[in-house]
């Protein structure tokens, strides 16, 4: 049995688009921020899609248009996103909060311009995110772009920030 | 109308002139906010009013509650707001009757205004105890408990319409309908 | 045989005379109140399938409950209310920014002696103090009575209640009602019109009686009644009710009255009812030092200008003990005025206080909720558990006095201490 | 180096640093309010324990809820009154204020300062001449609790320079709300937005505040303002904190410059359904509105109640609109009621409520039915963030919401008659 150290940082999977400037308060709406993340996940962008929390299946890839994940620096949207069991996001740009909460709580996630004109609902799609690689498999369509940066991946291959933290005290905690 | 009219099979019993059953005891002085809190009177429906009647008294009692047929209490039953939701989710709890040594008179009203049986009648409260099979013969003026009778003042009349129409509002449409084919 | 306040009164409402206690009667009020609950009286109306009302000038609504609302639905219900109110043509609209109902009604004259108003609020019994017969009802009453006009009314006993004075330095009309209810039990005037006289009641103010007769409600009474004198109608005039509109009704000499209740305000001292109910009630004494939490001034018991007043005079130049949440909900938009421009709201938020928008405010769940433990000191007139948030909360009741006492030093405290 | 860059550098002990690096810096101020402070320290607790590292450098401001609507709301309350408590963190309870500018009135924010907070308008600092950005809660119960620090890239800097002069009932907030129209929203994403310029030199200090409070509609990292007299005027009239650490930039750094005439900037009005959907208020003219609310990060300022009380002269608020007053801090509250405005307002028909955010997100007031629509200084109209879904939210400086709640349709308070 292996043991598998935090997100696996390539993904293949059915894709569900989303448009630009979605705010994070509509992928977990405010009240359920309180919530336990399984009442939280059950209403994941349900406004915009009620059909997404209900049939979405581990390893599928959500694809937004542009600064997706705006407003609230909430990092619960995006624990919410992960909890689904997505395999990543892609999007044209992020906004910036969310973009860095999804390394700190472990969600691969790639920014590539352009990407939201490459895909329609339910095509399967392959991305690799260390490698910054992108390929639609419905229309055979490739991209590629320059990864994230190293110490992003780094921390998204230790599972996030705080695992992150604890193990890099050379980083955060020099003194002890 | 099915908000109106509330839980008809209470109301069948009533056209006999007797409804009771399984008694649940109360001491004095049960207020409104423990029958119905507040926080709940966003709603008017019977059976969504129930799930919270006497929550602040804990899951077992309400679970007891919802297994009896007749409210017995003492003094000043339903003391406090005029909230009518107090009787209606008496009512969605499934009670066909509360007996009590007095009520607040609110709650009184509330209760013929909503068809519950509200009766006055110290000496039955007296005899009863929790579990006891307790019935009200609302026409005869009588409670029953254990083989034992006891006298209440029966309702003037102009009150028992009310309480045989199911309530204030199922009455005055009665009346209406009436008027409509005299 | 004299007759009492509450007699007279039916008679005139039912046209019928010679009434004894006990008879029921149908009794057309001059005016039907109801606060948020409107909604359900709308909703109920519509259902009815009426369209035509008795008299829409007869009809109050004030959104005082829920104020402004707190979430989709709520706001739905303030909605449905404007749009009814709009379309039927109710002049007597008091949208959520207007205050408590009661108090509202009562300082735009739209309360006269003699009239019989009924209210979906149990403490409608404040009409009393300007000599009307106020009374609370359910919602589906109201609806009726909209609809007809009338709605059935037992004959009342009566039971005189005579407060003697004056009172002693940090001691107020509450103090005499908690003493008084807890003299006589929350049932102890069940159904009965409670009559205030006596040589003090003679020298309060109005407001001073609209906390006598609010509290009267926690007695069991039907309503609530203190003679309208020069000072009532003094207030009346302000309040631009034209004095040949109403008739002042005044219980005849030799009424019958089925008890005669006495409390001598000179041997006050501050009361506080003791959770979880209104007649367990103890001298300021006993529970002092219990810490507090919370401490609330407001509802249409204790909020009124001169409550406010009371509590800033407590408050000058001292501050809210660390830990300790003031809560200040003045009654009325008149209230938040009259304080806003002579310093009491200054003097309020110096010590430390939340002042918040008039209504009522954390007394009908508008804000301050109780987590499990916690303890709140309140001048509202319900102490009932769960009525502030958890059910393992804790509420006692007093005097603005002794709640601003209480809130300076984080425990009970009583405020003959602070007057000193 | 610019001013971004040399305190990030100061901060995580380097000679120098360059747009790109990640960095890590030492936290001068974390601030949290109560739902932020709730979901961080459950993190915390959960999942990293321990002491606070510097709890005299955190602070919590309850500014959503003025006071619990519910016992769950209580709860989470008390979890985290007891959580400062225990961990011997500020705490600045209900009715104190909107958390950024309660941090700022108690003087806890200095200029050179690094300031973090799951509030993504943290950035608003930047207008004291802070580095401020906001993180998640991760970074907060991960690093900034337990070491002190954070990490950071250290972003490139867009330097916007606003010139001309607008015209007269043209607000600093219109300016801003309308800059946002023009970049874009997510149009300078992960930059360092310094704003810049005759007419930003100009702005008193708290119409500055609006620029940087903009700048996360922009997509950016950061924002902030060269501190200047006006900087350093303001800072001396604030309670003493710690030192202030002013940084300058050198000149000439930024990545790129964006320079705009505000000279015929009419009043603005952010529609339904995002901030970057703005138009001139003339263009929405008689659509009707049943609240309008002075309150939130960009309101809730003297300057807003003053502007209010200039249009609502003589005037009385529409019948069928709530108009809501809610003050940024107990400081503004006290300062109203000294300079009347506090009674002027409310006879015009204004209701005033306790200083916290209002009704941004609807936590105790200003939940809309559905059809119902609110125009406020607030900074955010996302659907849904009020009440229904189906409600509308237009963002507006205070002379336009008070103009709208005197008609009850949006209005330019020029046309007022």
């Amino acid at each position: 049995m292996t043991t598998v150290e935090g997100p696996v940082l390539q993904a293949r999977g059915r894709c569900w688009t989303f448009g630009d400037n979605i705010p994070t308060d509509r992928l977990v709406k405010t009240k359920y921020v309180v919530e336990p993340m399984s009442v939280i996940v059950a209403h994941v962008l349900e406004d915009l899609n009620p059909r997404f929390p209900l049939e979405v299946q581990p390893g599928d890839i959500v694809v937004a248009g542009k600064h997706f994940g705006q407003s609230s620096g909430r990092a619960i949207a995006v624990k919410a996103l992960k909890a689904t069991g997505i395999g990543c996001v892609v999007a044209d740009t992020f906004a910036r909060t969310f973009y860095r909460n999804a390394f700190e709580v472990g969600l691969p996630v790639l920014e590539l311009p352009g990407v939201s004109e490459l895909v329609s609902d339910g095509d399967v799609l392959a991305v690799d995110v260390a490698a910054g690689t992108f390929r639609n498999e419905a229309t055979g369509q490739e991209r590629t772009v320059a990864p994230p940066d190293a110490f992003l991946l780094e921390m998204l291959r230790a599972g996030g920030l705080i695992p992150l933290a604890k193990k890099r005290t050379d980083l955060f905690d020099p003194a002890t | 109308m099915s908000e109106l009219v509330n839980e008809p099979s209470a109301r069948r019993e009533l056209a006999k002139g007797v409804v009771g059953g399984t008694a649940i005891v109360f001491g004095d002085d049960v207020n409104t906010d423990v029958i119905i809190p507040g926080r709940y009177l966003v709603s008017i429906d019977p059976a969504e009013l129930a799930e919270h009647a006497f929550e602040p008294l804990g899951p077992e009692l309400q679970q007891r509650l919802r297994a009896s047929d007749v409210v017995v209490a003492g003094r000043n039953f339903g003391c406090g707001s005029a909230r009518e939701q107090a009787s209606t989710c008496l009512i969605g709890a499934g009670i066909s009757a509360v007996v009590a040594r007095s009520f607040s008179r609110v709650f009184f009203r509330n209760a013929i205004n909503t068809g519950l049986v509200a009766v006055e009648c110290p000496d039955a409260v007296d005899a009863v105890e929790d579990g006891a099979e307790v019935l009200v013969d609302y026409g005869a003026g009588t409670v029953t408990v254990g083989g034992q009778s006891f006298g209440f003042a029966p309702y003037p009349p102009g009150l028992r319409v009310i309480l045989e129409a199911g309530g204030l509002i199922p009455h005055l449409m009665q009346q209406a309908k009436a008027g409509q084919r005299g | 045989m004299g007759k009492s306040f509450a007699q007279k009164a039916l008679e005139r409402a039912s046209g019928e005379k010679d009434l004894v206690p006990g008879q029921i009667v149908d009794a057309f009020p001059d005016l039907y109140m109801s606060h948020t609950a409107s909604w359900r009286c709308i909703r109920t109306l519509e259902r009815m399938g009426v369209d035509e009302l008795y008299d829409v000038d007869r009809i109050a609504m004030v959104m005082d409950h829920i104020s402004p609302a707190d979430n989709a639905k709520t706001a739905g219900y303030h909605a449905l209310c404007r749009e009814f109110a709009d379309r039927m043509g109710v002049r007597k609209f008091f949208d959520v920014n207007a205050g408590i109902a009661h108090v509202v009604l009562m300082e735009r004259g739209l309360i006269k002696p003699g009239e019989l108003i009924i209210g979906t609020d149990s403490h409608s019994t404040i009409y009393g103090a300007l000599g009307a017969l106020g009374t609370g009802v359910g919602f589906s009453e109201i609806t009726a009575t909209w609809v007809t006009g009338k709605l059935w009314m037992k004959v009342p006993e009566s039971i005189k209640v005579e407060v003697d004075g004056p009172l002693a330095r940090g001691t107020y009309p509450k103090d005499v009602m908690l003493r008084l209810i807890g003299d006589v039990g929350a049932d102890g005037a069940t159904y009965c019109s409670v009559e205030f006289h006596g040589s003090y009641v003679e020298q309060m103010s109005v407001s001073e009686r609209m906390t006598l007769c609010n509290l009267a409600m926690e007695m069991g009474a039907k309503n609530a009644f203190v003679p309208p004198d020069d000072t009532a109608l003094a207030y009346l005039d302000e309040a631009g009710a034209d004095r040949g509109s109403y008739e002042v009704l005044l219980p005849d000499p030799d009424a019958q009255y089925r008890q005669v209740e006495r409390v001598d305000g000179r041997s006050l001292v501050p009361q506080v009812a003791v959770p979880h109910t209104v007649d367990n009630v103890v001298g300021v004494d006993e529970v002092a030092g219990t810490k507090v939490d919370q401490v609330f001034i407001g509802s249409c018991a204790n909020a009124k200008y001169d409550d406010l007043a009371i509590a800033a005079e407590v408050l000058a130049g001292n501050t809210v003990a660390p830990g300790v949440r003031l809560i200040v909900t003045p009654a009325s938009s008149m209230i938040m005025a009259k304080a806003a421009s002579d310093g009491i709201v200054s003097t309020l938020l110096q010590a430390g206080a939340l002042i918040t928008n008039p209504g009522c405010g954390a007394c009908a769940g508008s804000g301050g909720a109780m987590a499990d433990g916690e303890v709140t000191f309140s001048t509202a007139n319900r102490n009932f558990q769960g009525r502030m948030g958890s059910y393992q909360s804790s509420i006692y009741l007093g005097s603005p006095a002794t709640a601003a006492a209480s809130a300076i030093r984080g425990v009970i405290s009583n405020p003959q201490e602070l007057l000193a | 180096m610019n001013m971004v860059e040399k305190i990030l550098a100061r901060a995580s002990g380097r000679q120098s640093v360059e747009p790109g690096d990640v960095v890590v810096a030492e936290v001068d101020l974390l601030i949290m309010h109560d739902l932020s402070g709730w979901l961080t320290s459950r993190v915390f607790d959960k999942q990293v324990g321990g002491p606070v590292r510097h709890p005299e450098r955190v602070a919590m401001v309850f500014d959503h809820h003025y006071s619990p609507p519910t016992e769950d709301a209580a709860d989470m309350l008390k979890a985290n009154r007891e959580w400062a408590r225990r961990n011997g963190i500020q705490l600045f309870d209900c009715g104190n204020g909107n958390i950024h500018h309660t941090v700022v009135r108690r003087g806890l924010v200095r200029p050179g300062a690094i300031v973090v907070g799951s509030d993504s308008h943290t950035p608003v600092h930047g207008a004291l001449g802070a580095f401020a950005a906001a993180l998640g809660n991760d970074s907060h119960a991960g690093t900034v609790l337990p070491y002190g620090k954070a990490w950071f890239r250290v972003p490139e800097t867009v330097r916007v320079e606003l010139v001309g002069t607008p015209p007269p009932g043209t607000t600093a907030r219109d300016v801003a709300l309308w800059l946002v129209g023009q970049i874009g929203e997510g149009g300078l994403i992960y930059a360092a937005v310094e704003f810049a310029g005759p007419y930003v030199k100009e702005l008193p200090f708290w119409d500055r505040w609006l620029f940087p409070l903009l700048c996360v509609d922009l997509g950016a990292k950061c924002s902030f303002v060269e501190p200047d007299e006006v900087t350093e005027e303001f800072v001396r009239s604030l309670p003493p904190g710690a030192a202030d650490r002013p940084a300058h930039s050198d000149g000439g750094e930024a990545a790129r410059v964006l320079r705009f005439d505000v000279g015929g900037v009419a009043p603005q009005v952010a529609c339904p359904p995002t901030v970057g959907n703005l138009a001139d208020v003339s263009a929405l003219a008689g659509t009707p509105v049943q609240y309008a609310e002075l309150g939130g990060h960009a309101g809730g300022r003297l300057e807003d109640f003053r502007a209010a009380a200039e249009v609502l002269q003589g005037r009385r608020v529409h019948p069928d609109v709530r108009f809501n007053v809610v003050p940024s801090s107990r400081e503004v509250f006290t300062e109203a009621v000294r300079e009347g405005l506090v009674l002027a307002l409310h006879e015009a028909g204004a209701t005033w409520f306790p200083p916290s955010t209002g009704s941004n997100q609807a936590y105790n007031m200003g939940a809309m039915a559905a059809g119902e629509s609110m125009i406020s200084t607030h900074a955010r109209n996302f659907p849904g963030r009020n009440g229904s879904a189906e409600a509308n939210m237009y963002l507006a400086a205070a002379r336009t919401v008070a103009a709208s709640a005197v008609t009850g349709t949006i209005t330019d308070a020029g046309e007022l008659a």
